[in-house]
């Protein structure tokens, strides 16, 4: 079975290609939605008859690498498409692939009539091609290749609706912000095939267990992958890009900005975990950036207004609690939370996508309000969303949120337990505004005469995958069930091969069940509730509580809004000035004036030159005599006088 | 001072006023004349240097023949005074006076200089070269190759200025 | 037999083609270009066939010819192929019938004469490729020059006098002191083989006992030659006024084959010939290649025209080339040859691209188009693919060959620092600024102009130019094996060839180093006496 | 008893007076004549050579020259009237085709 890998990548590229060169001359949704969907289906099924024989595999026994054939090979690189199927990627593919075939079926509603239909399918399967290339690399090369790929497709999807302005400057910059991450992540590559001469995992790997914690060039490296992560990942500073990014579909944002293409990041620091364990200061950087932004985030989607803006923010908060697990080594955890969080949050923005869809694509949540009524199908899975993400138990997020929480207790660090917490708390907050504003409470927009808006549930190929969605989001967690509530950690016995030298080097005490541990749970929960508690009671019973809020801390607020200036501020100090400098230093005045400015000068020069000295040849045939005779006198004068 | 000598002065000084007169007149009618004269004390001091055959020849082809050509020329061209001859000396003219001055300075002062030894007084055969019958003989037995060679270059001359002045034939 | 000549026929194919052309009456316009295009086909054959029966496993040259031609001076027609030059060779043969199918129609007055000159380009521009003699390069090199300067001349844009002038001025000012340096070192083989040659075979051997002194000299006449045509930052400004001027096929055949008879000759004489002297300029040239790189991408951001933006591209991608030649790795001059192509591939088709869209539209300006995408679907997926090809998305052409140089870079002893690797790595961001940027404002928005509106799609034969280009993107891309495996034994075999430099240079640098310290060393005795 | 030097220096004078005529007058046909006067004093040097040395070979040469000169008369007189029918001007100023 584990030959079949090369298939499970393939096929969403076959579609692609079906998709993209004869999709426009079939006319048929269906048969294209189909094309799109199978492909991706397949590929799941796939997957999952590998992840059945993986899991009836000896523990040892369960990776290997499929080599298919060479791809780049000069002097001492070599490097071809092959791939490593293992517990981490088949995971990984597993959630990709899984995640979007319901996407891709929820598109076909969702899309429906859209000019752009075969190209949109042949989009999202290109996608997951990449992703798939991505996950399931045997190298950091071929890594790249699906880290690139991915961003390409995000870039495609984001600009999708290319006659809107704003569309095609998201999309630009998305690749452009994702670009600046790559060059780090290249520098890493750089780094790496020099310390270790390899760029495959394995055997790189196996070179680095040896070296000794805390080697300079084991930090630069780690870091300038990090980089790489916090590019695509949308972190601090590199976040921008993301909540713009929404100008896309809204499958788009459910499949690529939230549930798979941002974690990349995450998988690939987890992949390198060994070369991070050895990079304690890195992690530490690692850490520190996730909370940052993980807080940071949070605070600026307690004011969004725009339904898929407050999930955006959201998201790059998620991936802030992320990269805090795996900066306090718990690399496990990390997966398990883009696990989890691939469930609930694409099913909050496929939720927010029919919500949109039933609005007539009206985004903002203070024109929404009573679609409870509307569309309960919609309704009840997205509140199973808000809950998970809030982390109430026994939905998926709890446990993987619970997890995280425990090990930067664990880390010794109160601080940054104490800002995770207040996120959590923020988290569930802005998360029941959102559902506050958007289904409950009476309806704020036109519900009768001319301009109305009538709401209406989604058709099946929406909600059906809302609801398996919804379902995953509340049984997804319970593969993690911690020892202190009498799980087996189950996800953690089947990554653990993955992350073995990394937890030899990193040595975390394996703790065991303390009282704490329940203190922290219960503590964890009560701050989820009080969030909702607040959430509901602010903006359902006494909604003039945010609004004098807001008027007494406008200066607070009006950061907040405006997202901290962020992309103000890289506008003036970044943008601007380099493409004002460009324009008048650069070419006007260094090519054309300087450079240029030369070359012509010579050119008037000779031309100067020749004007006078032609004088000499007028025509004149007098002119040339005296000449002549010059030329006499002076042989004469010389031959008298040499 | 010998009157032999005067003579030779006399005529030195008659053939450098005509030759100046010839660059400078207006019309060039006179300067024609001046020229005819110019060649006519030239031909006398050849005499004086025993060159009898070359000063005939000087008399007949230049004043007789060439001359007459020129004559003939202006006047077929009815040729005017030629204009600002004098009132306005260019530059140029300047510049070629002045070279043309250092040109002559430099030539009188290598003959001044120059080696003459055993050449103060005419040779004494230059009587016997200078005839008709030493000159024809001299022609056509050592130069004959040249002779023939400048004939062909007349005939040449010939045709070649009647094709260059004749009008158009169409 | 065949195999004997084949190079022979390869250069001069293209030469029957134009002769042929002589005979036919010049208002038989299709008969002109269908004898045109036949011919460069025939030659492109030629080259697949070359490329097929090259054995990649041999370092030196192939299918060698040499044959005596002017005896006094041991001039000879001698040509070969190694690892280097075959896919140059193949590239020029490919992008020909390319060229000429794009000139199909746009070309309206003197066609004959148009077409006349572009076989004679790709006979001069083979030539220059395939030529082992000092003099039949130069040879080759200066007849190539005169085809382009009218075509640019005679069939460009409104500034077209001033572009021809200046590109023609520019190449010239190199080769003539290139040919002053031919001539040196055919002198100073005469000291050391004991007769002039311009064999360069022969002066392989020889080049390492050339004095230091004189092999800066030679290499500096040699090389500046190489790098106006590259063109290297700051001899870069005749590019983007021969680019904008010059009619859509001499574009695509400029920045496909032209410049790369700048890196060609750098890979072919200059490192090989005068090997230390490359270690003493290496860092020099490495440094301008990377302010190149970084400077083009900047430029190319600003500017208004498209083809002018595609020209400074071509003035950063360049710079890699140039970068990865004085890497000195084996990674890195390989990359440096398939770059050449890739570079060539995806700025040739961009270039055909913006023709097309000239052709049409009647302007280059970025300002006229906007939301192009709506009414010409095909285009805008080929000028996406292209531009990605361009910005190196892993995947396509674009990619293997920066990967290669900056790795090679990256890893170089010879350069000995990360720095130069950093920041022409820098140069990928700012590639995906200027391309996407201008696709963006080209291609995405909204069609708010009516003369956009009635735009056509691209047709047939315009397909048929691109499709080629396409596949080959892909497949460099995909499986660069096909292509890497060719150039492996000769790029080894070069760093073997410039290695031999080293020591020399070394011991140079090391002779002033100890003349200082005495220096030092006797200052200071002097001074305690004092 | 004349010197050599004498003739020679006359020669001199009338060749320079001949090159001042060419450099300053506008008439070609003075112009003409002052090469006339330039190929005389040439004469007067190569007669004066030939007797003081005996040499006949001075006058042969002159024979020569005065042919020389009739040709050179006859072509150049020629010109100048084909000159004056395209241009209706002996002014060598005027004639300045040259100059391209």
């Amino acid at each position: 079975m584990y030959n079949l890998i090369g298939l499970v990548v393939l096929l969403p590229l076959i579609g692609a290609a079906v998709n993209g060169l004869v999709g426009w001359r079939i006319k048929n949704e269906k048969v294209i939605g189909i094309v799109g969907s199978a492909t991706v289906g397949f590929s799941f099924v796939l997957s999952v008859l590998i992840f059945i024989e993986m899991l009836g595999r000896d523990v040892l026994n369960r990776a290997e690498v499929i080599d298919y054939f060479r791809w780049i090979g000069a002097g001492g690189l070599e490097t071809s498409f092959a791939y490593q199927v293992d517990q981490l990627s088949i995971l990984m593919t597993l959630v990709v692939t899984g995640v979007g075939f319901l996407i891709h079926v929820y598109s076909i509603g969702y899309m429906h009539g859209d000019p752009g239909f075969w190209r949109y399918f042949s989009y999202l399967n290109l996608f997951i091609f990449a992703m798939l290339n991505l996950v399931l690399a045997d190298n950091f090369l071929l890594l790249f290749l699906g880290w690139e790929g991915v961003g390409l497709c995000s870039y495609l999807l984001i600009g999708f609706w290319y006659e809107k302005k704003f569309t095609g400057d998201a999309a630009k910059k998305a690749f452009v912000v994702n670009r600046i991450g790559d060059f780090g992540f290249l520098i890493g590559l750089f780094l790496i095939f020099v310390t270790f001469g390899t760029l495959k995992f394995e055997p790189l790997f196996l070179q680095a267990s040896v070296m000794s914690v805390g080697e300079p060039v084991l930090f630069w490296i780690t870091l300038m992958l990090f980089i790489g992560a916090v590019g695509k990942s949308a972190q601090i500073p590199l976040f921008v890009w993301l909540p713009d990014a929404m100008a896309g579909p809204t499958p788009v944002s459910a499949l690529i900005h939230a549930a798979t293409m941002v974690t990349a990041g995450v998988y690939m620091v987890a992949r390198s975990a060994t070369l991070y364990a050895l990079a304690p200061l890195t992690l530490e950087i690692v850490a520190v950036i996730g909370l940052l932004t993980a807080v940071l985030a949070a605070t600026i989607a307690l004011t969004q207004n725009d339904i898929k803006k407050v999930l955006a923010y959201s998201t790059v908060s998620q991936l802030g609690y992320m990269f805090l697990a795996l900066g306090v080594g718990a690399f496990w955890v990390g997966i398990f939370h883009v696990y989890t969080h691939a469930f609930f949050k694409a099913l909050l923005f496929l939720g927010s996508g029919a919500v949109i869809h039933a609005m007539h694509h009206e985004q903002d949540i203070q024109k929404m309000g009573g679609l409870r009524k509307y569309m309960p199908k919609t309704y009840i899975t997205f509140l199973i969303g808000a809950i998970a993400i809030s982390g109430i138990p026994p939905l998926a997020g709890f446990f993987s949120k619970d997890e995280i929480l425990a090990y930067v207790w664990h880390d010794g660090s109160v601080l940054l337990w104490v800002f995770a917490a207040i996120t959590a708390g923020l988290t569930a907050f802005y998360m029941f505004r959102l559902v506050t504003l958007t289904f409950w409470g009476d309806p704020r927009f036109k519900e009768h005469g001319e301009h109305a808006k009538h709401p209406h549930e989604a058709p099946a190929t929406m909600t059906v995958p809302l609801i398996i969605l919804a379902v995953l989001s509340i049984i997804g967690g319970w593969v993690g069930i911690p020892k202190a509530l009498g799980g087996g950690l189950a996800i953690k016995q089947f990554l653990a091969p993955v992350f073995e030298r990394a937890d030899r080097i990193m040595a975390l005490p394996e703790h065991g069940v303390h009282a704490v541990d329940y203190v922290l749970i219960l503590l964890s929960v009560a701050i989820a509730a009080a969030g909702i508690y607040v959430a509901r009671l602010w903006y359902l019973k006494k909604p003039e509580i945010p609004g004098g809020l807001a008027k007494k801390y406008s200066g607070v607020y009006k950061v907040l809004s405006n997202k901290y200036y962020v992309d103000e501020l890289y506008d003036a100090a970044i943008v601007n000035p380099t493409v004002k400098g460009s324009r008048k230093l650069l070419w006007r005045g260094i090519d054309v004036g300087i450079i240029d400015g030369i070359v012509n000068g010579l050119a008037k020069l000779v031309e100067i030159v020749s004007k006078y000295g032609r004088l000499v040849q007028v025509g004149v045939v007098q002119g040339y005599a005296v000449a002549f005779v010059f030329g006499i006198v002076f042989i004469i004068f010389w031959l008298l006088f040499r | 001072m010998t009157f032999e000598e005067a003579f030779v002065y006399i005529l030195a000084a008659g053939a450098i006023v005509s030759a100046l007169l010839v660059i400078t007149r207006r019309n060039p009618i006179n300067s024609v004349i001046y020229l005819v004269l110019n060649f006519f004390f030239l031909a006398a001091l050849y005499l004086t240097l025993k060159a009898q055959f070359i000063a005939i020849i000087q008399i007949l082809v230049y004043a007789g023949a060439i001359m007459v050509l020129f004559m003939f020329v202006i006047m077929l061209l009815n040729l005017g005074d030629e204009k600002q001859l004098r009132d306005r000396v260019t530059w140029k003219q300047m510049v070629a006076i002045g070279l043309s001055l250092a040109f002559v300075m430099q030539v009188i002062y290598i003959v001044g200089f120059g080696e003459t030894d055993g050449m103060d007084a005419i040779s004494a055969k230059a009587a016997e070269i200078g005839t008709v019958e030493y000159i024809g003989k001299e022609l056509f037995s050592h130069y004959v190759l040249p002779i023939e060679a400048i004939s062909v270059l007349i005939v040449l001359a010939v045709v070649g200025a009647i094709v260059l002045a004749k009008r158009k034939l169409d | 037999m065949f195999e004997n000549n084949l190079l022979t026929y390869i250069i001069f194919s293209p030469l029957v083609g134009a002769l042929l052309l002589l005979f036919i009456e010049r208002n038989k316009h299709n008969a002109i270009r269908w004898v045109a295009l036949v011919t460069s086909f025939v030659t492109f054959i030629l080259a697949v066939v070359l490329f097929l029966r090259f054995d990649a496993g041999e370092a030196g040259f192939q299918f060698l010819i040499q044959t005596g031609w002017i005896e006094a001076i041991d001039v000879g027609y001698r040509v070969g192929v190694d690892g280097i030059s075959l896919l140059l060779v193949l590239l020029t043969a490919f992008i020909m019938p390319i060229s000429i199918l794009a000139s199909w129609s746009s070309i309206k007055h003197r066609v004959k004469e148009y077409f006349v000159f572009l076989l004679l380009l790709e006979v001069g521009m083979i030539g220059v490729f395939l030529a082992l003699d000092l003099f039949l390069f130069y040879i080759f090199w200066e007849a190539m020059l005169i085809p382009m300067y009218f075509i640019i001349g005679v069939w460009g844009g409104k500034d077209r006098i001033y572009a021809a002038v200046k590109f023609f001025l520019f190449t010239m000012v190199g080769s003539l002191l290139m040919l002053v340096a031919i001539i040196w070192i055919g002198v100073h083989a005469s000291n050391t083989v004991g007769n002039f040659t311009t064999n360069l075979l022969v002066l392989y051997e020889i080049s390492p006992t050339i004095p230091l002194a004189l092999q800066s000299w030679m290499f500096l006449a040699f090389a500046l030659s190489f790098l106006i045509k590259v063109p290297l930052f700051p001899l870069h400004t005749w590019l983007p006024d021969a680019h904008v001027e010059a009619p859509t096929a001499g574009s695509v055949i400029l920045a496909g084959v032209l410049l790369k008879m700048g890196t060609y000759g750098l890979l072919r004489f200059c490192l090989p010939l005068f090997p230390a002297a490359t270690y003493e300029y290496m860092s020099l040239i490495s440094v301008l290649a990377v302010i190149g790189i970084i400077y083009g991408a900047l430029v190319a951001m600003v500017q208004t025209d498209v083809k002018k933006l595609i020209a400074y591209s071509s003035v950063s991608h360049l710079g890699f080339i140039v970068l990865g030649i004085f890497a000195l790795t084996e990674e890195a001059v390989q990359g440096s040859i398939i770059h050449m192509v890739n570079h060539g591939l995806s700025t040739g088709a961009l270039f055909l691209l913006v023709g097309m869209i000239y052709e049409r539209r009647h302007s280059r300006m970025i300002v006229d188009y906007g939301g192009v995408a709506k009414v010409m679907p095909v285009f805008a997926a080929f000028l996406l693919l292209m531009s990605l090809s361009s910005i190196g998305l892993p995947g396509l052409n674009g990619f293997v060959g920066e990967f290669l140089i900056l790795l090679g870079a990256f890893q170089s002893q010879a350069l000995d620092s990360y720095w130069y690797a950093i920041f022409a790595a820098s140069g990928v961001i700012l590639a995906a600024v200027y391309m996407l940027w201008m696709y963006q404002r080209v291609m995405l928005g909204d069609l708010d102009k009516p003369e956009n509106q009635k735009l056509t799609d691209i047709g047939g034969r315009e397909l048929a130019t691109l499709i080629p280009i396409a596949i080959f993107v892909v497949w460099i891309g995909v499986y660069p094996s096909t292509f890497l495996d060719k150039t492996e034994a000769s790029g080894k075999q070069l760093l073997e060839q410039v290695e031999r430099g080293r020591t020399m240079y070394r011991a140079a640098e090391k002779d002033t180093e100890e003349d200082t310290l005495v220096e030092n060393r006797i200052d200071k005795i002097m001074g305690e006496k004092n | 008893m004349v010197s050599l030097n004498f003739y020679l220096s006359l020669s001199a004078m009338l060749f320079t007076i001949g090159v001042v005529g060419v450099l300053t007058r506008r008439n070609a046909i003075i112009v003409f004549m002052s090469i006339e006067l330039m190929l005389n004093s040439v004469n007067l040097t190569l007669v004066a050579f030939s007797s003081f040395l005996g040499d006949a070979t001075g006058q042969m040469l002159v024979f020569f020259v005065i042919t020389i000169a009739a040709a050179e008369a006859a072509i150049g007189l020629a010109i100048i009237i084909a000159l004056f029918r395209n241009k209706q001007t002996v002014n060598i100023d005027e004639i300045n085709l040259l100059k391209w």
